[in-house]
């Protein structure tokens, strides 16, 4: 596969709806917006302050005003407007945001997530990353399967916490993956691996849905 | 009723050990001629409350650099190289708290309430040492208010009485920052006459601001 | 992103027995269109939460005089003398809230946080039931989230998307209000094009608003 | 005395200093404004949504869109701002008020007020009374002494309260008053009434302060 991360980012697009107000990490995530099925229009949310983010402003026109959570040049579209941190993270936690997307350094089968810290080597800090796991009404993952080889989905996350049961959706290059009470359930797999691939490449057990379908990318 | 001031009198205003909330997101809407000034001056033993360690020589990283901050309150570090080195090394204290909690805290530092119950963070390491509330079955943290000496803020638009007006995603911890702390600085890129902000469109009241620096980026 | 609706179309959404949120401050910035509508429409048995009890032929008291609301939670009836009439006929309940604490609550409601603290009503019959929670030799009441059903809203402008700018003193309660129930019914003074209000001087958001009434006061 | 409510009034207003943020209950109290001292400019903060409260406009400048914490008609001053309810609240309850000037049934010998409910006779509400004491940075109860004779300061409030240990000083057209951890000190008496008289009409101990003065109307 040659762009991992935008097969990634459009086979999450497929899980927005019209008008769903969405916010998307830093990174792989962002990419999402670039493959909306035809028809949807969502409202970004950047949680630095933007309700209804644009297109990424071309150098002529960036502005010093106006950032995204990244602090990179952005815009806002007609409609949209700005609102200070409070408010953000107001519609952040009170479940105004229909879906996050984000990255994450583990994920385990009860749905806990890692994604802000690896001890003793890295410490950028959570950001919003812990308001948005317990605040959006479906939290979906959108990360490389594993880390060069080394299992990032898991029987129980080993580095800090960005939340507990906080996960709904786990999307990879080699399929779909849904947290249930039973644990994590493959829904959909990437026929360029085997599920024999899959298994090996996940730390955790892996349910295997009676409904497995093809992964539509 | 604000006043306007000099900038080398407004950071004459901050002594060293103070608790400094600063506004801004990576630099954005932060008060650049302030932290300039501040940094010239040298005043030490600072704690700054503030988004984020913006860059080594942007924004209040350059506070960081010139190793003026002895702890920092902030949500993300990750793009400042100098906060990691500063940390690793012994010389700098770095506190992180999520970023809606941190917005929330500190508007609860502002607004008179004791504090509030917050999902977020249970069952991570931001709840050591936190108390528990249940309610309905659901177990929340008693988040705590933050306030601070000295607040530095910065408007797009301030009229001479002190009222704000921010552009674009300026605004971010700016509002409640301004409201947290008991003397607020508040930078100006452009300063007004009362009026000219309509008083339906003003953002920070007139009440919270104490002292503006004109930016004179009018 | 909201949808313009007749205001006959808008109070068929509201159900006999829904809890129903309405801005207003002595009926200024109450949706009087929509309010008008749900009193011709008979809709019964509602809670309804407002600052006031209004006036008994004027904003929310309309809905008082006609014996549309089984539970009013209020700061202050005092000015609507129907209100008293019907509480002491036993035709209607009442709850009194400190104003303060009534707006805190509902903004509670709408933006996730599980409860606050306040001095507030300390030590009155405020207090009654509530948890008290000590911090730092200080007594606490914890006060909770408030949520509706429907909350119905005036903007003065109010473009085709949601987006509210409200008028001099009418945002009162609205603002809060409109986060904070499943179904927000918001009534334009003057129905705008997306734009016509600068995205800085957005009051309410967009995604806030479900459905628009176009109260035809261009 | 022809207009009590005038006299008591004007000796309030001399409590307030340049730049004060205060907020001024309806009745009485509204009536501080009229008796400013020279050089003395406040901001006036009207909880319904209005920082720098003006005049009451004429009826022909009066606007729906203004009004004050009574329902009427009000305007705002150059320089001033509006603001939502959870804002406003969060001014007074957060310390940002100065001085807020208050009616009342009741007040006792603690600082307890009672203000806003006669059990079995008038529900009123309390309104933003109760934030407003415990927010406010000196809270003023501007009253008649008693109420025809009847005693309204006490040594126990009788009625349900609006706040405890919340009352800094009273202002009647008798004389003006603390309270101090001791009780009720009368620091300032209207020579038109006798001590016997003020002691006569109030239902507490009135300790006479060593530094009585006459009362500046």
């Amino acid at each position: 596969m040659e762009d991992i991360k935008g097969f990634i980012a459009a086979r999450v697009a497929k899980e927005l709806k019209d008008s769903d107000v969405v916010s998307l990490g830093i990174g792989l995530p962002t990419q999402v917006e670039n493959y909306l099925p035809e028809g949807v229009r969502i409202t970004l949310l950047s949680e630095n302050g933007i309700v209804g983010e644009g297109l990424i402003p071309s150098a002529d026109d960036a502005s010093l005003y106006v950032v995204d959570a990244g602090g990179q040049p952005a815009s806002v579209l007609i409609g949209g407007s700005f609102v200070d941190s409070a408010v953000s993270f107001g519609i952040i936690r009170g479940g105004h945001v229909d879906v996050t997307v984000l990255g994450a350094l583990e994920v385990d089968e009860e749905g806990d997530l890692s994604s802000w810290i690896i001890p003793g080597k890295k410490v950028p800090g959570m950001g919003g990353a812990m308001d948005l796991v317990v605040g959006a009404k479906k939290v979906i993952i959108a990360m490389e399967h594993t880390n060069k080889g080394a299992h990032k989905i898991l029987k129980k996350c080993t580095f800090p916490l960005t939340g507990i049961k906080a996960v709904d959706m786990i999307v990879t290059e080699m399929g779909v993956m849904v947290i249930t009470d039973k644990g994590i359930e493959l829904i959909e797999y990437n026929p360029e691996f085997t599920l024999e691939q899959i298994r090996a490449a996940t730390g955790a057990r892996l349910i295997i849905s009676p409904n497995l379908k093809k992964m539509a990318g | 009723m604000a006043k306007v001031v000099s900038v080398e009198e407004a950071v004459c205003l901050i002594k060293d050990g103070n608790t400094v909330m600063i506004g801004g997101f990576m630099g954005c809407g932060s008060p650049h001629k302030v932290i300039d000034a501040l940094a010239k001056k040298g005043t030490k033993n600072l704690t700054v409350m503030c988004n984020d360690g913006a860059c080594p020589k942007f924004g209040i990283g350059k506070l960081i650099t010139s190793g003026q901050v002895k702890k920092l309150i902030a949500t993300h570090v990750g793009l400042n190289p100098e906060v990691g080195k500063k940390m690793n090394a012994g010389e700098l204290q770095v506190e992180l708290i999520p970023q809606g909690t941190f917005a929330e805290r500190i508007r609860c530092g502002g607004n008179g309430t004791g504090g509030f119950l917050t999902l977020t963070g249970f069952g991570t390491t931001i709840a050591d040492g936190k108390q528990v509330i249940r309610i309905d079955g659901k177990d929340y943290l008693l988040e705590l208010p933050l306030k601070a000496d000295v607040a530095l803020i910065c408007g797009n638009k301030i009229d001479k009485q002190g009222n704000v007006w921010y552009r674009g995603t300026t605004r971010n911890f700016n509002v409640v920052m301004a409201t947290a702390a008991d003397l607020v600085i508040a930078e100006a890129d452009k300063l007004v006459e009362p009026g000219e902000i309509e008083p339906e469109n003003v953002v920070t009241q007139s009440i919270f601001v104490d002292y503006i620096v004109d930016g004179g980026n009018a």
